[in-house]
């Protein structure tokens, strides 16, 4: 049973091996991929009932107690994102190979992308599931290093510098990362998290606040919130849409992740975080406005992502068991649609040959079901009833309105005014790519490079893959109950952190 | 009730399938629904007005209280029957109204048949999250049917407007909605009803509430995208913008009136933008010539009228509303439909360009005659009767007075226009051609008439009227006898009034043409429409200076942020409680001494190098030197691990420049540029040292982890060597995830190396073809 | 550019290479038993099979009492020019000359002409900085270099030859660097 | 102090002398040729000296891995030589004034198409 | 590029034997005898070093990670002094399909535990005696420990393909066009 | 013994503190090379002082590791500054 | 515990060269600027363990005298990690080189656009921004 938790980590990686050390029969790395995910995808769900049903699921890896050794646990907040970003990750993969499939033909092989691709998996989740500081850091960077690949895979001069930007900034936040577990162990001298917690608390409170601003600022590098968001928008959108997709998706999310269970596990907060709320606020409104400034479709969305990090970062400001049901459930509905938009934005760009707004119009005619498939999410996103968006926004704003304070209060304007300019900014989208006189889709600019737009139409795979993200999206409104009631009783985990602690540390105080 | 709104959506979602292949079917299919509804709530009828509400919920969240929550009473079925009944003769118009198999045709069927089902939920919707749930669905379909393709820009721009107003005041009043439900704890609407919450929450609640509802019901200030929506095809101006959703918002304050009955914050704004708004819509009508605008007009000049009367927080007020929402939908959308007709039929609706229309259609002129008597209150129409009410509820107090005085001005404009627009359609105008047109056919006269029909049996059989309005009304205790519908009250003081109102239109009428031409000299300081532009103008403008300044595009400035981030935020709160530890020594061990010596010199040489490989021999000597440090510490592992890399990294490096010039390209940047950059890099710098020094001095127990993997090192992982033991035992999974990552970079490093040879090798083939070729 | 060497003498001819490696094993564990020297061979055999070296025919013939005699000449000479460049580094400093010197050396043995080259450059004050192959001749960087002296320089280098070739040399090179020298 | 001790400690002050002046003669010589010879030929000796030092201390066990390092040094220390003189020979950093005889250079310039 | 035929005065020191690549010989690498000389006597024996640093591992300094990285040396070595690595091995494995071996070999060593009814990753001690051998001590965390050598050689080979000869051809390539 | 040891400390200590002052005068890439050979020798010798100091000779392979290392890097820098490239 | 100020000042100015580094244009400049990053890092999460001591290894000290083992393996896969990154870096640096002819970071395109943009607006030329559809469009698609 507890060998399940680590089967997300451990078969990904093994499958990236073999994947690498087949590199020349492209069926077998197709195939090998999507078993794997596959499994995943059954392995979290079986993980999620157990962890809801019966409590947080713990390996101790090599048998040895924490906080000695390193344990791998999946409570119930890990587990539902594991599930969310299994789904996302497999749906991806399908449209990548689609992609590939319909521009190169069954028999060429890409020696890397599946590699590379099963690796980032192995990382994401292995940051969901690690209860170990130092073990997160190897997690966030096997998802980094391969993400580094992904991103400057066959690059062209237009993509060399994204890569660059992406991985320096990246680089640099590991660095800081590798500094804070240097700081925390010196205090410390643990890297468990759960027995992080009770020893932080024993620190004095000056340390304490500036070890849980240094967190902040290493995973907010990560996780692109306001003034450390800079690198997303230069970056993300230049790469491929499968792996845009999964970066916007996922990557930012795992920051949002880390974000989420230091803050509640290691540190704590009497009451309502301020600084967190403002930083919110900021990130809303600059992300917002970014967005709005933009002409280019994958830039606008690269904003909004930032936007909308604000709402999670607003949960988890207000600090109770409210907010941080609407930070999961904002987190999961957002890792779904914001991979679903960017492959929307693919889609629209095989069509259209360019990812300028201006140059294109009128595809509602020509492909209805990508005006379909763009406006399930886009409307979720910003937030319109009865999507996805919509409950995980309503969560939020009952989060802020019942904290009580004007920050508070301050912050739930904010976040109704983004939500208007994420709607304005998917409207904007929709009636210049969409409406309007049908333009002749414009030549690939850089034919030399391996991304076809332009001229190809999208093969079935992709719309399906595509599809099964928009269904999934709907899925998760209509399910919204249930996956509430899940929410809301990890939420209440996170803030009484004893759960977790004795699930790891076991009845004793861990020794 | 829920099922039929899904029903409605669900056959919406599926209607496409069906469009694609035939346009005709889709409509009828899509009046179906509707039609079902209808039916089954007109058999509802007694029951309800016998005070008998269905009430019914479907859980969706409820930990955060997000549930569909329903109630059929008196108001939500004069809605519903609105709703639903107009939704059926719209649906069977628009299948003549369109051209078969058009864009247009497809789009609209389930767009509309979306609306509807929406609309419907909306008006039996018992709870704030349902509202806003229908509510936002409503001005989504409004979108995408105003816009259309979005061929032209006018309409696109219409569309955007109105979509950005209504969502503007939605999502505000959903603000609302959120404060009201905490406060109060509850969102279920009758609760609240049952359970009035007060103070300042409440209060702040009822105006962002208010808000919301004067965008979808176009007050001012938020009028201009009604009329700017009229870009839409006609059925669905007739449908969306007279009938049901613009309905929306004046129905929310009547929904939610009893609620807010105690608060000025609620009274008082409605009231007052409601008349503003009446004047203000009359006034425009008034000199309109296209004839939907001046319908449009009309039409925010109407739900002025109706804000006025549900905003007004009285029984007899409620009475006279709801008798004027009924009213209202019945007549706007025969003429609109009758405006559709003539569009269609003549080519244009411009007033100035028909003439003598009455005579070739003359039953289309009687149609909307019928209607525009009650548009203008004339007995014994249905809009005579609320209008009637509606005077005699304000006749207590200087403030109803006031009122009063304004209503009937309204009332005037309104029957000028009404006048105006019967004229400027069907009259005879000296000096131009007669228009000619095609014959109308039975399936668009027979939705056009039947609800100008409804009115005059409305009107003329008043007691049922009264009844379906006195429903609503008992949900406000009324304070002397409460007022009844009536043809005929006896000489009245409103009946005066109701005189005065239409002399008073039949003379603004006569001066229209002066007038219009007086109203074009005068300065237009409020103009809503260029407000708005220049609102989303000054956006752009925000976002692009915003942007602009904050992306700035450039790395090192990006870094140099996060490292002042790191230096201000966690260094302050370092630096406030940071005390010189007790025990702080110069050094452990006096070999650490010439090793930081000289890891400090070669490091701060890289600064000063100008040849890359001078500066990669130094971080290498760096390297060693740290290395140096390990061995000292007694980290024989780590020293080993520290010195294999370094040569690696050396020697990758040179790999590298052996294709790299020699020296670095970056001229020596300018002092200006140099100096913050050594100010902050020095910072960050001394922060991490100083953090080094604090968090080091604040551990007193050695790491108990330690203590137990040197106990357990030889019996549970076979190794003396405890480094080695946590490598490939204690913590072996790290070294899992970090092999990952060297294989991940090697790979990375592979396909950014050889992606050259794989470009070198395509030009080559490419070459060679050409020489074949 | 393979002459044909039935297959068990080629195997014989790794054998010196398996037995260095061999004592490598165990020089680098320290203890000396059976289970030691199991692996060790085990490990050298593995080694050498995985990854063959080209065979090459030397010729090579180790005698140990020459071979002492090179070492021991090697020893005096490290000692001795560390003295000699020391002293010169503290008292001469930047006047310090040299010169570089060919010197044509005898043997046409790859194996004979880079161990004579590397013993030269073993010892402080001179380096090979070059050898030309083909034509036997090593380009000897001297420090200290005084006018004239690039005779004895070039007599030092081949009685260093002779040196190496009575250690290591095959009979005809010992006969070939005798010859030339009597 | 029995005779290992006097035996290792002059080799291990006489090792870290050599390295001593070979440093000094790194720092004092005028160019690169003459700095190599300074430097590495004495770190050599040096090095073995130490390592000698060492040796008769630690248990014969342990000893024995010191050989192999010494090996290592004896071995690279002429090759390191040779190529790093070659190429300061080539890029012209060694100082010509200093050289009383060059006869690789007049060998060169002897033949033409060589560079 | 002068117009002479003859080689640069510093490939005068070319062997002229093959001393360290079979039946392999690049244009234009640049020889040496002195460096052949010792890479052929020090790549075997540093291979013997980095076995013995893996299997000493456990009880000294070392380990599959530093026994990789010094194998890694080796190989570089090798390629400094003759050039291209392919033929380096009898058995040729290319530098990804070692280092795709080496991972899933280190996380298979994961699993194998669980066949014994153990933890994940849990390291079982077996000592047992063999005639004239001895004791023999097998812990079972050196299979993870081959997987992190075998793959740390597997990057340290595809970085001398890419960064080392990779660049080379580039360089070459790049050479050629201006010709 | 250790008063020796620790002389002999003192002298590498400061012979590695000028080769560091050459490795940062240059004046050529050679030059520095050479000086990080002679540094990391260095470092082989002090460690061997120490594992003599401590008595303590179970790392010795590590040495054997250092020795080869520097040999490594240096030469392969040396081949890089040798081969003039012809773009330069 | 408390780490010695020699340590601590090494550490300072190994994170101030490597930030300094950081923050130039040069890749390769910022690449040594990572690994000398690297380098401090790796010291400080050594140091953290405490003051020098034995070897841990358990045959040749006694435990209350080795150092903090835990520490060093960190640092070990800190090292590797970092290393493994470095390479990354350098092969991106060298792709840029040979894509671009130079190996620096320049500043983004896009950015640049808007910040152009911006200067038209505040020159009061291009108030709107639907207007920009008769642009030029930008650079490249992707
Ligand atoms: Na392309
Ligand atoms: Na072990």
């Amino acid at each position: 049973m507890t060998v399940l938790v680590a089967l997300p980590v451990l078969l990904p990686l093994a499958a990236a091996g073999l994947s690498l050390a087949l590199g020349r029969f492209a069926d077998v790395q197709r195939i090998l991929g999507l078993l794997v995910l596959g499994v995943i995808i059954a392995d979290a769900a079986v993980l999620l009932y157990a962890s809801d049903e019966f409590g947080p699921v713990v390996l101790q890896m090599g048998g040895w107690p924490a906080p000695f050794g390193i344990t791998l646990i999946a409570d119930r907040l890990s587990s539902l994102l594991l599930l969310v970003s299994s789904v996302v990750t497999f749906a991806v993969l399908i449209y990548s190979i689609g992609q590939r499939i319909t521009d190169y033909g069954r028999e060429r092989s890409s020696t890397t992308f599946h590699p590379m691709y099963l690796m980032l998996c192995a990382g994401v989740s292995l940051a969901y599931l690690t209860g170990d500081l130092f073990n997160l850091f190897v997690a966030f960077e096997i998802m980094l290093s391969s993400s580094y690949v992904l991103i400057t895979r066959r690059t062209t001069s237009a993509r060399v510098r994204a890569g660059m930007t992406y991985t320096i900034v990246s680089l640099a936040s590991s660095l800081l990362f590798i500094t804070m577990i240097a700081l925390v162990y010196a205090s410390t001298g643990t890297v468990n998290l759960a027995d992080l917690g009770t020893k932080v608390a024993e620190l004095p409170r000056g340390l304490q606040i500036a070890l849980a601003l240094l967190v902040v600022i290493v995973f907010g590098v990560k996780a692109a919130m306001v003034p450390l968001h800079f690198w997303l928008p230069d970056s993300y959108p230049t790469a491929p849409a499968p792996v845009t997709a999964v970066f916007a998706g996922l990557l930012t999310k795992v920051g949002i992740y880390a974000l989420i269970r230091t803050q509640t596990l290691v540190f704590s907060h009497a009451e309502t975080w301020d600084l967190m709320l403002g930083i919110a606020l900021i990130t809303m409104i600059v992300g917002a406005l970014g967005a709005l400034a933009q002409n280019d479709l994958n830039r606008l969305l690269s904003f909004l992502l930032v936007s909308h990090i604000g709402y999670m970062l607003f949960g988890l400001g207000v600090y109770n068991v409210v907010g941080l049901t609407g930070v999961i459930l904002y987190v999961v509905h957002h890792i779904t649609v914001q991979a679903t938009l960017f492959l929307v934005s693919g889609l629209i760009t095989r069509h259209s040959g360019t990812v300028a707004l201006t140059r294109m119009g009128g595809m509602a005619k020509v492909a209805p079901l990508i005006a379909v498939l763009f406006a399930l999410p886009a409307l979720s996103l910003a937030g319109v009833p009865p999507f996805s968006g919509f409950v995980a926004k309503l969560a939020l704003l009952q989060a802020g309105i019942g904290s009580g304070t004007i920050t508070g209060y301050a912050v739930t304007a904010g976040a109704v005014l983004t939500s208007l300019l994420s709607l304005y900014a998917m409207a904007r989208v929709w009636t210049r790519v969409f409406w309007g006189q049908v333009k002749a889709p414009a030549p690939d600019p850089d034919p030399t490079d391996e991304l076809v737009v332009g001229t190809a139409s999208s093969s079935r795979p992709m719309l399906a893959a595509t599809g099964v993200l928009v269904v999934s999206s709907l899925v998760i409104a209509l399910v919204a109950g249930p996956l509430g009631a899940v929410a809301g009783r990890a939420a209440g985990d996170l803030v009484h952190g004893e759960i977790y602690r004795t699930a790891v540390l076991g009845d004793g105080s861990g020794g | 009730m829920f099922g039929f709104v899904i029903a409605h959506l669900l056959v919406a979602v599926l209607l496409p399938l069906v469009a694609r292949r035939n346009t005709r079917a889709a409509f009828l299919i899509a009046a179906v629904p509707p039609a079902a509804a209808a039916v089954w709530l007109i058999a509802r009828t007694p029951q309800v007005l016998a005070g008998e509400t269905m009430t019914e919920t479907v859980p969706w969240v409820p930990l955060i209280g997000l549930n569909f929550g329903f109630r059929l009473d008196a108001l939500a079925l004069v809605m519903t029957i609105l709703v639903c009944g107009l939704g059926v003769l719209v649906l069977i118009y628009a299948d003549s109204y369109f051209a078969r198999g058009r864009g247009d045709a497809r789009r609209s069927a389930p767009l509309l048949l979306g609306f509807a089902g929406a609309m419907l939920g909306l008006v039996v919707a018992d709870d704030l999250t349902t509202v806003y749930i229908f509510w936002e669905l409503t001005t989504v379909c409004s979108f995408l049917l105003v816009g259309q393709a979005g061929i032209s820009r006018e309409s696109r721009r219409s569309a955007l407007q109105a979509l950005m107003i209504t969502s503007l005041g939605g999502l505000v009043m959903l603000l609302g909605f959120v404060v009201l439900g905490e406060t109060a704890g509850t969102y279920r609407i009758s609760e609240l009803i049952d359970r009035p919450p007060t103070g300042t929450a409440t209060a702040v609640a009822a105006v962002l509430i208010l808000v919301g509802a004067f965008t979808k019901s176009a007050q001012l200030p938020f009028h201009n995208w009604l009329p700017a929506a009229m870009v839409a095809p006609t059925p669905i101006s007739a449908y969306l913008h007279a009938a049901s959703m613009v309905k929306a918002g004046v129905f929310l304050v009547a929904r939610l009136g009893p609620i807010f009955e105690a608060q000025l914050e609620w009274r008082v704004p409605a009231v007052v933008f409601g008349l503003a708004t009446m004047l203000f819509g009359g006034w425009r009508a008034l000199h309109e010539h296209d004839l939907k605008k001046l319908l449009a007009y009309g039409t925010v000049s109407q739900l002025g009228f109706l804000m006025v009367l549900f905003g007004a927080g009285s029984h007899d007020a409620a009475l006279a509303g709801a008798t004027m929402l009924l009213a209202h939908g019945l007549f706007k959308a025969t003429l609109f439909l009758v405006v559709g007709m003539i569009d269609h039929q003549a080519g244009t609706r411009d007033i100035r360009k028909l003439s003598g229309l009455a005579a070739r259609q003359p039953l289309l002129a009687v149609i909307a005659a019928l209607a525009a008597g009650s548009m203008a209150g004339l007995p014994p129409m249905l809009g005579f009767l609320g209008k009637e009410a509606a005077f005699g509820a304000f006749l207590s107090g200087p403030a109803g007075a006031a009122v009063d005085a304004f209503l009937v001005i309204g009332s005037m404009l309104t029957v000028a226009y009404s006048l105006r627009m019967w004229f400027g359609a069907f009259g005879t105008k000296p000096g131009l051609a007669q228009t000619t047109v095609k014959p109308a056919d039975l399936q668009s006269l027979i939705p056009a008439g039947l609800p100008a029909l409804a009115g005059l049996v409305l009107g003329v059989a008043y007691p049922v009227a009264n009844e379906l309005a006195d429903g609503y009304a008992t949900s406000y205790e009324s304070v002397g006898k409460p007022a009844e519908l009536a043809l005929w009250h006896g000489f009245t003081l409103p009946l005066g009034l109701s005189v005065l109102a239409v002399a008073g239109g039949l003379v603004l009428h006569r001066v229209r043409t002066p007038l219009t031409a007086w109203r074009n000299r005068l300065p237009q300081p409020l103009n809503a429409q260029r407000g708005y532009e220049r609102i989303t103008a000054l956006l752009e403008r925000v976002a692009v200076a915003v942007t602009a300044r904050t992306q700035v595009g450039s790395l090192p400035t990006y870094l140099g942020i996060v490292l002042v981030t790191v230096v201000v935020i966690p260094g302050s709160a370092l630096l406030i409680q940071f005390t010189v530890p007790g025990d702080l020594r110069a050094y452990d061990n006096l070999m650490q001494v010439p090793l930081s010596l000289g890891v400090v010199l070669a490091a701060l040489a890289v600064l000063r190098a100008h040849r890359r490989l001078t500066a990669v021999l130094l971080v290498g000597v760096v390297g060693y030197g740290i290395g140096g440090l390990f061995i000292v510490d007694g980290a024989p592992d780590l020293a080993l691990a520290q010195f294999l890399v370094e040569t690696l990294t050396v020697v990758a490096f040179v790999f590298v420049l052996r294709r790299l010039p020699e020296r670095f390209s970056q001229a020596d940047s300018s002092k200006a540029i140099r100096i913050p950059k050594a100010i902050i890099a020095t910072a960050a710098g001394l922060f991490v040292a100083l953090a080094a020094i604090g968090f080091s001095s604040a551990r007193r127990a050695p790491p108990e982890a330690s203590q137990y993997f040197m106990g357990h090192a030889e019996k549970g992982a076979g190794a003396t060597n405890v480094v080695n033991a946590i490598i490939v035992d204690f913590r072996a999974f790290d070294t899992v995830g970090e092999i990952a990552v060297l294989a991940v970079a090697a790979t990375g490093v592979a396909s950014l190396i050889l992606a050259s040879r794989y470009e070198r090798r395509r030009r080559e083939q490419t070459q060679q073809q050409e020489v074949r070729g | 550019m393979g002459e044909r060497t039935p297959k068990h003498k080629r195997l014989v001819r790794r054998v010196p290479l398996v037995i260095w490696l061999t004592a490598v094993w165990v020089l680098l564990w320290g203890t000396f038993d059976v289970g030691t020297l199991f692996f060790g061979v085990l490990v050298a055999l593995l080694v050498t099979l995985l990854f063959p070296l080209p065979l090459i025919r030397t010729g090579m013939v180790l005698r140990p009492l020459p071979m002492l005699r090179l070492v021991g000449y090697l020893a005096w000479d490290l000692v001795f020019s560390t003295l000699r460049v020391a002293w010169q580094a503290v008292w001469h400093r930047r006047s310090a000359k040299a010169g570089i010197v060919a010197s044509a050396l005898r043997s046409d043995s790859d194996h004979v002409i880079a161990i004579v080259a590397s013993a030269v450059s073993l010892a402080p004050g001179k380096f090979v900085m070059q050898i030309d192959r083909v034509n036997r001749t090593c380009y000897v960087y001297v420090l200290g270099l005084r006018p004239g002296e690039e005779d004895s320089v070039r007599r030092e280098m081949w009685f260093l030859e002779r040196l190496v070739v009575d250690a290591v040399g095959s009979d005809a090179q010992r006969e070939l660097v005798r010859g030339e020298a009597g | 102090m029995s005779w290992t001790d006097v035996l290792s400690a002059t080799c291990l002050i006489g090792g870290a002398l050599s390295c001593l002046f070979g440093a000094i003669g790194l720092l004092t010589f005028p160019d690169v040729t003459a700095r190599l010879q300074a430097a590495t030929k004495p770190q050599t000796l040096g090095l073995i000296l130490v390592l000698l030092g060492t040796g008769v201390q630690l248990n014969l066990g342990y000893a024995t891995g010191l050989i192999l390092v010494g090996l290592f040094q004896v071995l690279t220390a002429p090759v390191l030589a040779q190529l790093v003189g070659r190429a300061a020979y080539r890029t012209d950093s060694v100082d010509r004034d200093t050289l009383i005889v060059d006869e690789l250079g007049e060998r060169i310039d002897r033949e033409p198409g060589v560079r | 590029m002068s117009p002479s035929t003859k080689p640069s005065w510093t490939s005068w020191d070319a062997p002229t034997e093959r001393w360290l690549l079979s039946g392999f010989r690049r244009e234009g690498q640049a020889r040496s005898v002195l460096l052949e000389l010792v890479a052929r006597i020090v790549f075997p024996t540093v291979l013997v070093v980095s076995v013995y640093l893996l299997f000493a591992g456990h009880d000294r300094a070392g380990g599959g990670f530093t026994g990789g990285l010094v194998a890694g040396q080796a190989f570089l070595l090798r390629h400094l002094a003759g050039g291209r690595m392919d033929d380096s091995a009898v058995v040729s494995m290319r530098p990804p399909v070692l280092i795709g071996l080496g991972l899933t070999i280190a996380c298979v060593s994961a699993f194998l535990p669980l066949l014994f009814g153990g933890q994940l990753l849990e390291t079982a001690i077996y000592e047992f005696t063999l005639p004239l051998l001895g004791e023999i001590k097998f812990v079972s965390s050196v299979i993870l420990d081959t997987g992190v050598f075998l793959l740390i050689v597997g990057v340290v080979l595809d970085l001398l393909r890419t960064l080392g000869s990779g660049i080379e051809a580039d360089a070459d390539a790049a050479a050629r066009e201006r010709r | 013994m250790s008063l020796v040891f620790a002389v002999t400390f003192v002298l590498l200590s400061v012979a590695g503190l000028l080769v560091v002052v050459r490795l940062l005068l240059g004046t050529t890439t050679l030059d520095r090379i050479v000086a990080v050979d002679v540094l990391v020798t260095l470092v082989v010798a002090g460690t061997c002082v120490g594992m003599g100091l401590q008595q303590d000779g179970s790392n010795i392979a590590l040495l054997a590791a250092f020795a080869l290392l520097a040999f490594i890097g240096s030469i392969s820098t040396a081949k890089l500054i040798e081969k003039k490239e012809p773009y330069r | 515990m408390t780490i010695n100020l020699t340590v601590a000042f090494a550490i300072a100015v190994l994170y101030s060269v490597g930030f300094y580094l950081l923050m130039q244009r040069s890749l390769m400049r910022i690449l040594l600027g990572i690994v000398v990053l690297g380098h401090g890092s790796n010291l400080l999460l050594q140091i953290a363990g405490g003051p020098p001591g034995r070897p841990p290894m358990l045959d040749i000290a006694r435990p209350e005298e080795m150092t903090d083992p835990l520490p060093q393996a960190m640092a070990l896969t800190a090292i590797v990690i970092t290393f493994a990154l470095t390479t990354f870096l350098l092969a991106l640096a060298y792709r840029s080189w040979s894509l671009l002819g130079h190996d620096e970071v320049r500043d983004d395109v896009e950015d640049r656009r808007i910040q152009r943009l911006e200067k038209r607006m505040e020159s009061g030329e291009d108030a709107d921004h639907d207007s920009t559809e008769d642009e030029p469009a930008k650079e490249s698609a992707q």
